[in-house]
């Protein structure tokens, strides 16, 4: 049973098809890569999925709990709201506060006290307050953030920032994670340590994750299917070793064998 | 049918007056994103010197393009020096900072000209003989059609400048990454004190010409056009320079129908709901694209 | 005499100390890479040389003539250009006048469409979107345009961030290639990658950088054979 | 329980009632004018807590503030038409609050798809219909204003104790909003719209929840417009009124409340000092505020408060 | 500051706008003043005692209009006030004056309520110079009436209580005189354009235009109205007396306008010939109504002083103001403070044609 199923997805930007007519599914727990040339339509494809972007046509059916909702068109926050997370390409973190609040603001969505219970500051308050922050110091520690819990996350290094926004989507609490490039910027060795993490994140908390990588040691490595996108169209899908090997792929896409 | 006619004329009269000076807001504000609140009073500096020039100096056709040439110069200065004084040390503070910045060197610009004047109104003599037209039941002045002529003019001028000039293109450059902008060779400063240099003019010419067509003026006369000019530029897309034309005449239109249509007691609220709801419908402005942001 | 010559050079952001006395040479017609860990001050580098960051101490000589001393303007004007990390494309503005605002300081508008023409052989996709305003490009199609806009200035001296981030497999073998070339052509290249296979194996010399410091330098095969680099920067 | 004060609040509480008792105190024995300074200072500061939290913290841009201070400032003044009695006070900050709710909802709704100058204008826009309209209107009294608007028992000592209460709880209740996990949501859309949107926060519903709040604020500080100065007028409520409270703002540093208190009492000893100096007065006070813009461009505490600099000595200390 | 515990000096505060909106009214209100007082104090002052003006600008605003009365009553010695000029901010600096016994005279606060408490009492501490604005109103109704004008239409000041409180007296007076209201419109102050408004009014069957407001609007309207081909008659009051209407208006537009004051240059009159000499020498410009009221508000204050006897206190002062026996005469005409602390005086009706004043009547209103 898939939890997601794209079904004839299709953006137009004025004259420019960003995506045509994507069909694909994700099943639970599975990693799959996203590929494709540059301007190929990944990235609009995730705005799509996470509400970003309003669909020209077509339909993103989620289910998560054996009942199926169209999402296409839905507002960024209630998509977050049922369960899809994301990063971003270019990191947008909430710059000016601290690593910690990043990722509390993240778990506001199941915050479970009422404004007028925050304002006189009722024992529930205390309560909750005091689980968000144990679990996001717990989260936080998963990512090898915890040293660093009350920088500022623009002061961080670019590959710590990259790790804050993926801990900031997990902190949603969700059940399919989408990453865009997270090792864009990092260098092989801690390319080598994203892919484990990613990896322990994916076992651990029980999700389907989606990456677009451009590092293929990432996405060969980590991804048990990958769909490939060429000028907005899906020219590809399967496991790594039949992309590697596919003649399409190889040359719009990965100019050799690897 | 020819009230209606009046009322479009009238109504493009005012619209010209707030276009004029509102092309000097939004062209400041394109490239260096600042509400300059002060710029309603670089333009009311510019009809004093305007006044000067023209009582003092010469009157007639001739006096007329000195104090043009004077006031722009003038106002050129005073802008380039309000740029370096007050705003540059504020480039990488907050948005809001400049703005109350601005605020400031309004009340400053306001009270030293009060200072040195007094606050009266004073007539300004019209260099030339303000004919009035009067065709059928309708009549424009002489003045009105100079000063739409001039707003149209200097709206092609500056747009050419900003889009295809290399200094226009140099500011633009600037406005979206002055860091980038230095990579390329750009001097930010000189580019912003150019901004600043024109959009001051503009503002002179603009106190100059309407200081004429009202035939009077006083140190706060910049506060209420230069708030309605802002409104204009908003309206019409801040940022772009046809835009502030458009916004402008709308403005200017949409006020006279309310008073001479629905209730001149009501006329600033009809404008102000209008203009909300073209808002709500255009979050950018009449001639702005909503681009959303590419994430 | 070397083309560019750093001695001693510091640069601290507020109390962080970047940059803790970095020399290096660049000498005409190199290619030299610069590589090290995140935060490593790299960019740092860059930004001095280029003027966008004001030092703290030290020399930086290109062709005798002292930079640190000049507006970033005019640094640009003796020949040095940087794409910058992060791409920093102009929004708002098309591709095309993207790459024009590259060729800022160059008259001849013969030669200017030459090295249109020859950024538009690079990357066709550019041409492809020259009226597109440069915020809606994709982050590698972004990431073209910055490199091809560098390429308008026709520099003396051309500094790259990690170009190649980003960019699909395709083409960061190409950009190689590319940057290849432009040495062919005669311009010095400083190269700041994190792909440092890559960069090693086009680079006369490198520079291996960590905190601040410069910790190895040698020529590029030397550098790529070494047991330390192996381990540390290509990941086994 | 044992949390109802946390050291944070504590020191909030303990800062407030500080200030306040040193207020209070200050103005026992200051002369009238320094009271009227105070009283003054007291009404700017209230409204600009109110604005702070629109501007700096959910970080949209009002110009409209002065719209919403004059509806309190009628709500109390028509109702202070009868008897000028606390128990009507009371009632008319009630009235106050509830249009200033509800008109705020009315502009939240269609305009916080607007960005920055867009949602400016357009709330500028909105606080001018809502002073022509009080113009037009017989039950305000029009352009010829309200008069007779002092308190019947209550003298400027009881005036300002009521205003310190009010700086307190409007404190209390914006820092106990920030400090929560909704007020961390807000602060995300002041970061990052699209980001915080991504994270789950529904962007509109905190802005407009901002705003409500800030408007209220604006509302109550309105209401103490008529007894402070006996008389109202629709030109009072002009562009220029949400200018100055901006100021206030902006100079004690957006997101700053220890900076809205501060800058609330400079800029009111300012102006009274200023008084002297007749015919530059206006110049003077321009000069004053471009230098301190330009040597403190976040403002005189940034987005600090004062008890972060009390907790940072101390974990220096520590 | 020890200037009030010396006896050779009389201090009186001012309080009035000198920045902000009201700035034109402020200003001239307070040059007149200062005129009267270098003249009272050149003539060896009261008694030999030299008034000395307390200046503060409450830039328009009500709030500071307070401030301002409190510090001027609490802290600076003075034995009364003078200003503001508008009706609004007058009300709120009386109550302070109330509050702290010290007499206050505004110039011009022409509202009908400015000396009346809530319970309808009159301010004991409170005082005016000009007329009501429903005494002139009334005045201005009769007078377009009995030239035969029954069709009026109001051209106001949305926000000037001046002007409202002129257009509810007019409409009252004009329609109990059988006169008919054809349209009213209104503008804001500070604008500059009127067309709009005109353009309706042209359109409309009347005979008599009444702009109840003040001469920085009113010239441009009338020089609008008249451009538009508007050439019924014009009617005003008080706020039109000033040289920048005509000098706004043009020459060839001031045709057929009349209006109400207490003053006017066109009098023949040797005090008021001498005043404007005066005024001209000192401030480089034409007195207005303004300038005139505050200066005559200069010699009615040092009057009202000299009367109070030697011992010059704010109560004595008070009592002088209070006597309605007490005449005055001054460039704006003589009076007597009535018992509702508004002046008893007649009101001149000024006619202008071609821009000069050809005809001044004075005008009993019934
Ligand atoms: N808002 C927009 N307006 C116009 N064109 C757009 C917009 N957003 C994206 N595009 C275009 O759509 C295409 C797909 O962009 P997208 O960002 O999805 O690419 P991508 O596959 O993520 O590429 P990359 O790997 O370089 O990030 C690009 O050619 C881009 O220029
Ligand atoms: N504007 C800044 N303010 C404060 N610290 C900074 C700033 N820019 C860089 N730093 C710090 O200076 C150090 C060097 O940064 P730099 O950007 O030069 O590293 P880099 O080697 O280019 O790293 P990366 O591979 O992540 O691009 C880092 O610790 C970084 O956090
Ligand atoms: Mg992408
Ligand atoms: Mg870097």
């Amino acid at each position: 049973m898939a939890i997601l199923s794209v079904k004839s997805l299709t953006k137009n930007f004025g004259g420019l098809c960003a995506n045509s007519n994507i069909n694909m599914e994700i099943e639970k727990d599975e990693l799959i890569g996203l590929i494709g040339p540059n301007g190929a339509g990944k990235t609009t494809l995730f705005n799509m999925l996470t509400g970003v972007y309003e669909p020209s046509e077509g339909q993103i059916v989620i289910n998560f709990d054996g009942k199926e909702k169209d999402i296409a068109g839905k507002k960024p926050y209630v998509i977050t709201k049922m369960g899809i997370a994301r990063t971003f390409q270019n990191i947008r973190l909430f710059k000016d506060l601290t690593v910690l609040d990043n990722v509390k603001i993240a778990m506001h969505k199941d915050v479970q006290y009422n404004l007028l219970q925050a304002i006189f500051r009722t024992p529930k308050f205390f309560k909750e307050e005091e689980r968000m922050e144990k679990e996001a110091n717990e989260l936080l520690k998963i990512l090898k953030l915890d040293t660093k819990i009350g920088e500022l996350a623009s002061n961080l290094p670019y590959g710590e920032q990259r790790r804050l926004e993926i801990a900031r989507a997990l902190a949603t609490n969700p059940k399919l994670l989408f990453l865009d490039e997270p090792a864009a910027g990092m260098n092989p060795q801690e390319t080598a340590e994203l892919t484990e993490l990613i990896r322990f994140i994916k076992e651990k908390f029980e999700i389907s994750v989606v990456l677009i990588e451009h590092d293929m040691s990432l996405v060969m490595n980590l991804c048990e299917r990958i769909y490939v996108l060429d000028y907005g169209k899906l020219i590809a899908s399967g496991n790594p070793e039949e992309i590697a090997q596919n003649p399409r792929v190889i040359e719009a896409y990965l100019g050799e064998e690897i | 049918m020819s009230q209606f006619i009046q009322q479009l004329i009238n109504g493009l009269s005012i619209g010209s007056v707030f276009a004029l000076i509102a092309l000097g807001y939004t062209m400041v504000y394109g490239i260096i994103k600042l509400i300059n609140f002060a710029h309603g009073d670089i333009y009311m500096v510019g009809a004093f010197v305007g006044y000067f020039c023209i009582t003092r100096l010469a009157s007639g056709f001739f006096g007329l393009i000195l104090a043009l040439v004077i006031a722009m110069a003038a106002c050129a200065i005073l802008g380039v020096i309000i740029e370096k004084v007050a705003y540059k040390p504020l480039r990488n503070a907050s948005r809001i900072t400049a703005l109350i910045t601005a605020m400031g060197v309004s009340y400053f610009l306001q009270y030293t000209m009060v200072y040195f004047v007094g606050p009266s109104k004073r007539v300004m003599p019209a260099p030339f003989e303000n004919t009035v037209f009067k065709i059928g039941g309708i009549t424009f002045n002489l003045s009105t059609v100079i000063i739409i002529a001039v707003t149209i003019f200097l709206m092609l001028l500056l747009q050419y400048v900003v889009k295809r000039t290399k200094m226009g293109k140099a500011m633009r450059a600037v406005s979206a990454d002055p860091d980038a902008a230095r990579l390329m060779g750009i001097n930010v400063n000189q580019t912003i004190s150019f901004t600043f240099a024109i959009g001051s003019a503009l503002a002179g010419a603009a106190g100059v010409l309407i200081g004429i067509h009202y035939n009077s003026i006083e140190p706060l006369m910049g506060t209420i056009p230069g708030l309605k000019a802002f409104i204009a530029a908003v309206f019409g897309g801040i940022g772009i320079i046809p835009g502030a034309m458009f916004g402008g005449i709308s403005i200017g239109v949409i006020q006279t129908f309310a008073a001479g249509y629905i209730s001149s007691l009501w006329q600033d609220a009809v404008v102000y709901a209008l203009l909300i709801f073209i808002l709500v419908v255009k979050p950018s402005g009449l001639l702005g694209k909503n681009v959303k942001e590419k994430v | 005499m070397a083309m560019l010559e750093i001695k001693k050079l510091e640069l601290n952001y507020g109390v962080i100390k970047a940059l803790k006395g970095i020399d290096m040479e660049v000498n005409q017609g190199e290619i030299v890479t610069l590589i090290g860990a995140n935060g490593a001050g790299k960019s740092s580098t860059l930004k001095a040389i280029s003027g966008i960051e004001k030092i703290s101490g030290g020399e930086i000589l290109f062709n005798g003539e002292e930079l640190s001393k000049m507006n970033a303007q005019d640094i640009v004007k003796v020949g040095v250009s940087q794409v910058p990390e992060g791409r920093r494309i102009f929004a708002g503005m098309s591709v095309l006048e993207n790459l024009e605002m590259g060729a800022y300081l160059r008259k001849d508008a013969e030669e200017i469409k030459e090295s249109l023409e020859l950024v538009y052989k690079h990357f066709p996709i550019l041409k492809d979107r020259s009226k597109q305003n440069a915020a809606t490009l994709s982050g590698g199609e972004q990431q073209m345009l910055a490199m091809g806009r560098a390429l308008m200035s026709k520099p003396k001296l051309l500094l790259l961030d990690e170009p190649s981030m980003g960019l699909a497999p395709i083409l960061v073998k190409s950009i190689f290639s590319i940057i290849s070339d432009i040495k062919e052509q005669g311009t010095t290249v400083l190269l700041v990658e994190q792909n440092a296979r890559m960069a090693l194996s086009i680079a006369d010399r490198a520079y291996v950088m960590e905190t601040g410091k410069i910790v190895l330098s040698g020529n590029g095969k030397e550098l790529m054979d070494s047991e330390e680099i192996q381990k540390a920067y290509l990941g086994g | 329980m044992k949390h109802l004060f946390t050291k944070k609040n504590l020191m909030w509480l303990l800062f407030g009632a500080l200030i306040c008792i040193a207020m209070y105190f200050v103005f026992g024995v200051v002369t009238q004018k320094w009271q009227k300074t105070l009283i003054t200072a007291a009404y700017y500061i209230i409204g600009a807590l109110g604005l702070n939290l629109i501007i700096g913290v959910s970080g949209q841009f009002s110009l409209g503030h002065a719209g919403f201070i004059a509806i309190g400032a009628y709500s109390v003044g028509v109702v202070f038409q009868g008897d000028a009695t606390l128990a009507n006070f009371a009632l008319g900050i009630a009235i106050g609050v509830v249009i200033t709710c509800a008109v705020a909802l009315i502009i939240a709704v269609p305009t916080f798809r607007l960005r920055g100058d867009y949602l400016a204008i357009a709330t500028l826009g909105f606080s001018e219909i809502i002073r022509i309209a009080i113009q037009n209107m017989k039950i305000t009294g029009g352009a010829s204003g309200l008069s007779y608007l002092s308190f019947e028992n209550i003298n400027d000592h009881g005036m300002f104790l009521m205003m310190l209460i009010t700086i307190v709880l409007s404190i209390l209740l914006i820092v106990n909003f920030v400090k929560s996990s909704h007020g961390r949501a807000t602060i995300s859309v002041r970061e990052d719209e699209i980001a915080s949107e991504a994270m789950g926060v529904n962007t509109t519903k905190y802005k407009t929840i901002a705003f409500l709040i800030g408007a209220s604020l604006a509302a109550i500080a309105g209401a103490y417009v008529g007894p402070m100065n006996f008389f109202i007028k629709p030109g009072d409520f002009g562009f220029q009124k949400s200018i100055d409270v901006l100021v206030i703002v902006v100079l004690g540093g957006m997101g700053s409340l220890s900076g809205t208190v501060i800058a609330g009492i400079f800029i009111a000893v300012i102006n009274t000092l200023l008084q002297n100096y007749s015919d530059i007065r206006m110049i003077l006070y321009a000069i004053i505020l471009v230098t301190t813009m330009i040597f403190r461009p976040k403002g005189l505490f940034g987005n600090k408060e004062i008890t972060d600099i009390f907790s940072k000595k101390r974990k220096e200390a520590e | 500051d020890d200037g009030g515990s010396d006896s050779d000096t009389i201090r009186v505060g001012v309080n009035y706008g000198t920045t902000g909106p009201y700035a034109t009214y402020g200003t001239s209100s307070v040059e007149g003043t200062k005129l009267a007082v270098k003249e009272i104090n050149k003539n060896g002052g009261i008694n030999g005692k030299k008034i000395e003006l307390v200046e503060m600008d409450n830039k328009s605003d009500t709030n500071e209009a307070v401030n301002i009365a409190t510090k001027l009553t609490t802290e600076e010695d003075v034995v009364l006030t003078l200003g503001p000029e508008v009706s609004g901010n007058t009300k709120a600096a009386i109550s302070v004056a109330n509050k702290n016994k010290i007499p206050l005279i505004s110039p011009s606060a022409t509202d009908d309520k400015v000396t009346v408490n809530k319970d309808g009492s009159v301010t004991e501490y409170g005082y005016k110079m000009c007329f009501n604005d429903s005494y002139q109103g009334k005045a201005l109704a009769q007078y377009a009436i009995a030239q035969g004008k029954t069709k009026a239409v109001i051209y106001g000041d949305s926000s000037s209580d001046y002007s409202k409180g002129l257009t509810k007296a007019f409409e009252e007076e004009f329609k109990k005189q059988n006169g008919t209201i054809v349209a009213s419109e209104n503008y804001v102050e500070g604008d500059t354009d009127f067309n709009a408004a005109l353009t309706n009014i042209k359109g409309k069957d009347f005979d008599v235009l009444f702009i109840p407001g003040y001469y920085n609007e009113a010239g441009l309207i009338i020089k609008q109205a008249r451009t538009q081909g508007i050439n019924q008659m014009i009617l005003g009051a008080d706020g039109f007396d000033s040289p920048t209407l005509i000098e706004l208006g043009g020459t060839e537009n001031l045709k057929d306008v009349f209006f109400t004051t207490h003053f006017s240059i066109a009098e023949e009159n040797k005090d008021i010939d001498n005043f404007i000499a005066a005024y001209k020498d000192e401030f480089g410009k034409e007195p207005d109504a303004f300038a005139a009221l505050g200066y005559d508000l200069g010699y009615y204050m040092a009057d009202s002083i000299e009367r109070a006897g030697d011992d010059i206190t704010p109560e004595t002062v008070n009592k002088a103001l209070s006597d309605t026996k007490a005449k005055f005469s001054g460039i704006t005409g003589s009076f007597s403070m009535g018992k509702d602390h508004v002046p008893v005086k007649t009101i001149k009706i000024v006619e202008l044609q071609a821009g000069e004043p050809v005809n001044v009547v004075n005008f009993d209103v019934k």
